[in-house]
């Protein structure tokens, strides 16, 4: 139990993939304007981050390794999360057009997400079992939701403020997610 | 205004003003116990900051008296320049002032307007640049030939002995510690406090959540692991802790606007102060607290559009 | 073994791509986004941005055949509402189709009005009223101030005033701030 | 007869007037001008058409525009473009009323509380252009039509003066205080109000007394709601909150939960409308900038300022000390709402309750909002103001509204307490009106796009119609054109078989 807990807590906060790492940087900025597309694309990633993640472990598992076909581990991983995120649209879109019409604008966008990628690797590089990926995808998932959604908020009173000219837009959000990822450097060596 | 009511009239300048009086007493007293470097980072501090906000003022054509009266930078410089071990390499100390004034504040538009607490963003930079000198409160004075190295060494190092002591996996007990230098000044920062709450210039909530959530989260940690860590009576009177909660943490402009957001940021502070004195790689973790705190402000202030008075 | 696999993938990607087939209806997405588009627009209905109505113009805006700043009337704030809506960044009015003006109503010239019925139909909000030989008025509230009827007016007795006299049009100043 | 426990208002100011104020409570009168103003403009900024033409004779009391009746008797002797007391200072149509010295009124019948029907009273109410005359000027007639929905109503009568520097309702009560009351007591008969309520402020020990002596003699059911005196406590939606616990939002009307929240002089020229007396007058302070001396006027709509300032210092020695020396500073309101006016012969109207003469205080220089909440902690309705300038002053009006900007009342205390010297409510002022703007252009917007489909519906099934009417007369046509070419051929044939002669 605190095992998992320590998974989880290592996904969300100690690894965060957007300010430690610094994958899927191109939809931190570019769905960070309002914090209201900051949620819907949190919660439609964490969908697929976690659903891509348990397939992609099943994939390597039970497909790759077997067959001694682990050179083809990314191709086939791109192929499930394309899969994923097509499948999360259609049954959105069929099944609950309020949610798709709320989300639908996002959803294409995950499949280009390096993170979700990055997860399904890294999740199979070290042999875990199937519960473990998924904690790691889900974990992953909600720290990227959650630097998402303080970010949004964060930009949304920078709109406000009276910055210099030179730095305004663009600029300003990538020093202030350098000054939030200088903070996530603290959690460095929690285990 | 009318000035016919006979209102308590207070000024941005004052405010600040009151601030700085409040932490005489704890810098005097380590003053006292770490030697005359802690002058030295202060004043350095101070100048290169004012250097830098004339400059910017300069540059944006701004008139750049008023902004350098009304003490904001000084306050900072003076709360930065506490933070730094004395003896500190002159051009490290410029990196933080620098950091602190421009990274800080200025990027952000000037006073008023920066997310983060200019203070704890250079002590950051400060501490991920330069880790080896920025531990190291070796002080000055005769303390350091003395044959203890305990007794040269104080709280800050506590705490990064504590660490050391942790990953030898050595029980804290086996060692003498004597923090008491640290709790005296710990002891001046919260009558420095308690003086700004008496005057008004601060409330009540973010100190005394924060402070209760760091004693809970604490206490939790040494009733499972009691051998690895202080004991909870001298966790709130060590380190930074009460500099933190009643001088950093209640920076105006990055905390919260509502008194329930308030309770929230100061409790989040406190709690992750604890785990990351407890769990990471540094030995204090209230800069890093605050930091993190200051990110979830603006999704606090969205979440909290109204005031709840009592 | 590796013809094998690549077979079973072949199948299995044409049975995912049967299934998606099936799956997919026809999407109401561009219905919705113009309809989100239009909501934006002042809904003059003057056609200054050289389509025939509002809702056209959304539509071009859709299909990315009409550019966000070629609508006058509802100036920069439609621009911002614009470019917040489609995600694209804000861009200054295009002058080629107008200026920005104050809200403004058309006035008949009663006196002046032969009753030839020639303004009512071009009005796209149906504001004008007035029959045949009979003198023509414009009912102030439900103008847009378009200036559809102005040109086919023989007799010019038709011209665009203040939408409201200037009292209930003064709003409250915005007070100085500290550094302007 | 005096409610116990009533809320605290969570914030305000305790706005003392300084040491050694004279206030006079002796109600002049001011004697009759040669000349009043009559702006021809509502509370709403809607602009009248005037029902009289220049070179008229009207008889006080006489409508003379929707709302407007002539304060006395007279010629109307010009229609111009006119200050009047607003902070645009913009000018409007304003009927220029000449007085004849005669000051022949209108007379109405009396209407009795039991025989005339409700129409009747409401009727006569509109008639006499009862407004408002707490300070915002409403419609009296509307206000009491809209409550009159509800079955048993609350009735708040609001003598609540809490700004300093105004004593106009002080001065009424202690001089008319039975009179309030039986006014108050009438309106509750007609209204069947179940509970009604008399909020003043504690400070006020005159007036209490008279008119708890007031109430014993009438024997009323009224009761006395004592608030401390803390700004802004006469704002209605605070003080319904505390008298009643309904919170009003966004500008709710207080009308519509079954609460008539009205001034206590409204109150009682209702009564006189009753009696057949119009409401061409009010109560007004005129008070020292320095809030120091004060004295109430009793003053016809439209006389203007300038003569009204003059006769208070004819009254009071330290007013006019304080005119000589700031010959043109007024402020028409309170020292917190009001706003500056040029001493001339810009009008009083149903909406000013203080004129302030002297020097306008000097304001102090500016500087950057550093988030200190103080205004938050005194805003009497629970807003954040600090977010709400940084929302308003960077013109994010949806951030405005999620902060309740609505909910805003204007009251200047944040003003007050600004360690930056913000004039945060000049900020709100500007953010609530560009804000209705905004939502008039919506609703627009809206209107039009429904007219405008219809226009397109109805034009595209005419052209419709028209096709298939045209295709229809085609095919008679073709069908004519083919019948006509049968007959032809059928006379050619007739012709051909005749033998020829």
């Amino acid at each position: 139990m605190s095992e998992w807990l320590l998974i989880l807590i290592s996904a969300v906060f100690v690894n965060n993939f957007v300010l430690v790492q610094f994958l899927g940087l191109c939809p931190f900025m570019g769905v960070s304007n309002r914090v209201i597309n900051a949620l819907g694309l949190g919660v439609a990633t964490t969908f697929v981050l976690t659903l891509a993640a348990a397939l992609s472990h099943l994939l390597q598992t039970y497909v790759l390794m077997p067959l001694d076909l682990e050179y083809l581990r990314i191709i086939g991983f791109i192929f499930i999360i394309a899969v994923v995120v097509q499948f999360t649209e259609l049954v959105m879109r069929r099944h609950s057009p309020l949610l798709h019409q709320v989300l639908g604008l996002y959803l294409p966008l995950i499949t280009t997400n390096c993170a979700v990628l990055a997860v399904a690797l890294l999740a199979t590089q070290h042999q875990s079992t199937l519960l473990v990926a998924l904690l790691q995808g889900f974990g992953a998932a909600i720290g990227f939701t959650l630097v998402l959604v303080l970010f949004a908020a964060m930009r949304e009173r920078l709109e406000r403020a009276d910055i210099p000219k030179p730095f305004q837009g663009a600029a300003i959000a990538f020093i202030t997610a350098g000054i939030m990822s200088l903070a996530f450097m603290g959690f460095a060596g929690v285990t | 205004m009318n000035n016919a009511f006979s209102l308590p009239t207070r000024s941005t300048g004052n405010i600040m003003m009151n601030v700085m009086l409040a932490l005489i007493p704890g810098t005097v007293l380590m003053v006292y116990w770490f030697g005359a470097g802690i002058i030295v980072n202060i004043s350095v501090i101070m100048l290169v900051s004012v250097a830098c906000e004339a400059f910017v003022q300069m540059l944006r054509q701004r008139p750049a008296t008023p902004a350098i009266l009304d003490g904001s930078m000084l306050l900072a410089a003076w709360l930065l320049g506490l933070c730094l071990p004395p003896g500190l390499p002159l051009f490290e100390l410029i990196i933080g002032a620098a950091s602190m004034s421009l990274l800080g504040k200025h990027v952000f538009g000037g006073l008023g307007q920066n997310p983060f607490n200019p203070a704890m963003v250079g002590y950051a930079v400060l501490l991920i640049s330069f880790p080896k000198t920025m531990t190291a409160w070796i002080s000055p004075t005769e303390f350091s030939q003395a044959a203890n190295a305990w007794d040269s060494i104080t709280q800050a190092t506590v705490l990064d002995r504590l660490r050391d002591l942790e990953r030898q996996g050595l029980s804290v007990y086996e060692h003498t510690l004597s923090p008491w230098p640290w709790n005296a000044i710990n002891v001046a920062w919260l009558f420095g406090g308690l003086y700004l709450l008496a005057r008004g210039i601060i409330r009540w909530h973010i100190p005394i959540a924060m402070l209760l959530s760091a004693a809970v989260a604490h206490g939790l940690h040494y009733w499972a692991f009691p051998q690895h860590t202080l004991p909870p009576s001298s966790m709130l009177l060590s380190g930074a802790m009460m500099l933190g909660a009643f001088f950093i943490a209640t920076d105006p402009v990055t905390a919260p606007s509502s008194l329930k957001a308030r309770l929230l940021y100061g409790a989040g502070i406190g709690f992750i102060t604890v785990a990351l004195r407890s769990f990471s790689n540094y030995p204090e973790g209230i800069a890093f607290a605050v930091l993190l705190m200051n990110c979830a402000v603006p999704l606090l202030d969205r979440c909290f559009v109204l005031e709840t008075k009592p | 073994m590796l013809w094998l696999t690549l077979i079973g993938l072949a199948l299995l990607c044409t049975g995912i791509g049967y299934g998606f087939s099936r799956l997919s209806a026809s999407g109401n997405q561009s219905d919705v986004l113009v309809e989100r588009i239009n909501d934006c627009l002042p809904q003059t209905q003057c056609a200054q941005c050289n389509f025939p109505g509002c809702r056209p113009y959304a539509e071009a805006i859709a299909t990315g055949q009409a550019n966000i700043n070629q609508c006058p009337p509802g100036g920069d704030s439609t621009i911002e509402a614009l470019a917040e809506v489609l995600g694209v960044p804000v861009v200054a009015l295009n002058v080629d189709y107008g200026t920005h003006k104050e809200p403004q109503v058309a006035f008949i010239d009663e006196a002046a009005c032969i009753g030839c019925t020639l303004c009512i139909p071009p009005c796209p909000v149906d504001a004008i009223i007035g029959s045949t030989k009979l003198m023509h008025t414009v009912i102030a509230e439900d103008c847009t101030g378009c200036e559809l009827c102005i040109e086919p007016c023989p007799v010019d007795c038709i011209s665009l005033v203040p939408a409201k006299p200037e009292v209930s049009q003064w709003r409250y100043p915005k007070p100085a701030r500290a550094h302007d | 007869m005096i409610k116990e426990s009533i809320q605290d208002l969570p914030g305000g100011l305790a706005l003392q007037t300084p040491s050694g104020a004279h206030i006079d409570s002796t109600l002049h009168a001011m004697p009759l001008q040669t000349h009043y103003y009559l702006p021809l403009v509502n509370y709403q900024r809607d602009v009248l058409q005037p029902n009289v033409s220049v070179g008229d004779k009207v008889m006080g009391g006489e409508l003379i525009a929707s709302g407007v009746i002539a304060p006395t008797s007279g010629t109307i002797t010009q229609l111009t473009h006119h200050t009047w007391p607003h902070p645009s200072l913009t000018k409007v149509k304003t009927l220029t009323l000449a007085a004849d010295g005669q000051d022949d009124f209108l007379t109405l019948p009396n209407i009795t509380l039991c025989d005339d029907s409700a129409e009747e009273k409401l009727q006569r109410i509109e008639r006499c252009s009862v407004h408002g005359l707490g300070g915002a000027g409403f419609n009296t007639a509307k206000k009491i039509q809209r409550v009159m929905e509800h079955n048993a109503p609350t009735l708040i009568v609001n003598a609540v003066e809490c700004e300093p520097g105004i004593n106009c309702d002080d001065a009424l009560i202690q001089n008319h205080s039975v009179a309030v009351i039986e006014a108050c007591d009438a309106l509750c008969k007609w209204l069947n109000v179940s509970n009604a309520l008399l909020a003043i402020e504690d400070d006020k020990t005159t007036a209490i007394e008279k008119l708890t002596q007031a109430l014993l003699a009438q024997q009323s059911t009224m009761q006395l709601a004592p608030l401390s005196a803390i700004y802004p406590s006469g704002a209605e939606s605070t003080l319904v909150q505390r008298l009643t616990g309904i919170q009003l939002t966004q500008g709710q009307p207080a009308a519509k939960f079954g609460v008539l929240c009205i001034n206590v002089a409204t109150v009682l020229a209702i009564h006189q409308a009753w009696k057949g007396l119009f409401s061409a007058q009010r109560i007004l302070s005129v008070t020292t900038q320095d809030l120091k001396h004060s004295v109430n006027l009793q003053v016809r709509f439209g006389t203007p300022i300038d003569s009204t300032v003059q006769f208070a210092a004819s009254v009071n020695p330290f007013i006019a000390k304080s005119l000589n020396e700031n010959r043109a500073s007024v402020s028409v309101g309170g020292p917190l709402s009001g706003f500056t006016q040029t001493n001339d012969s810009t009008p009083v109207m149903a909406t000013s309750n203080a004129l302030l003469v002297g020097a306008m205080p000097i304001k102090k220089p500016q500087s950057a909002c550093i988030r200190c909440t103080d205004c938050a902690t005194v805003c009497p309705v629970n807003l954040l103001p600090q977010e709400l300038y940084s929302a308003v002053s960077a013109q994010d009006t949806d951030t405005a509204q999620r902060y309740a900007l609505d909910n805003c009342i204007l009251c200047g205390c944040c003003d007050l307490v600004c360690p930056a010297n913000i004039p945060l409510t000049s900020w709100f002022q500007h953010g609530k009106d560009e804000l209705k703007h905004q939502r008039a252009a919506e609703q627009n917007a809206v209107m039009a796009k429904a007219r405008s489909e219809k226009h397109n519906t109805r034009e595209q099934q005419r052209a419709l119609d028209k096709a298939k009417a045209d295709a229809q007369r085609r095919k008679v046509a073709a069908q004519r054109s083919q019948s006509a070419i049968d007959i032809k051929a059928a006379l050619e044939r007739v012709k051909n078989k005749r033998p020829s002669s």
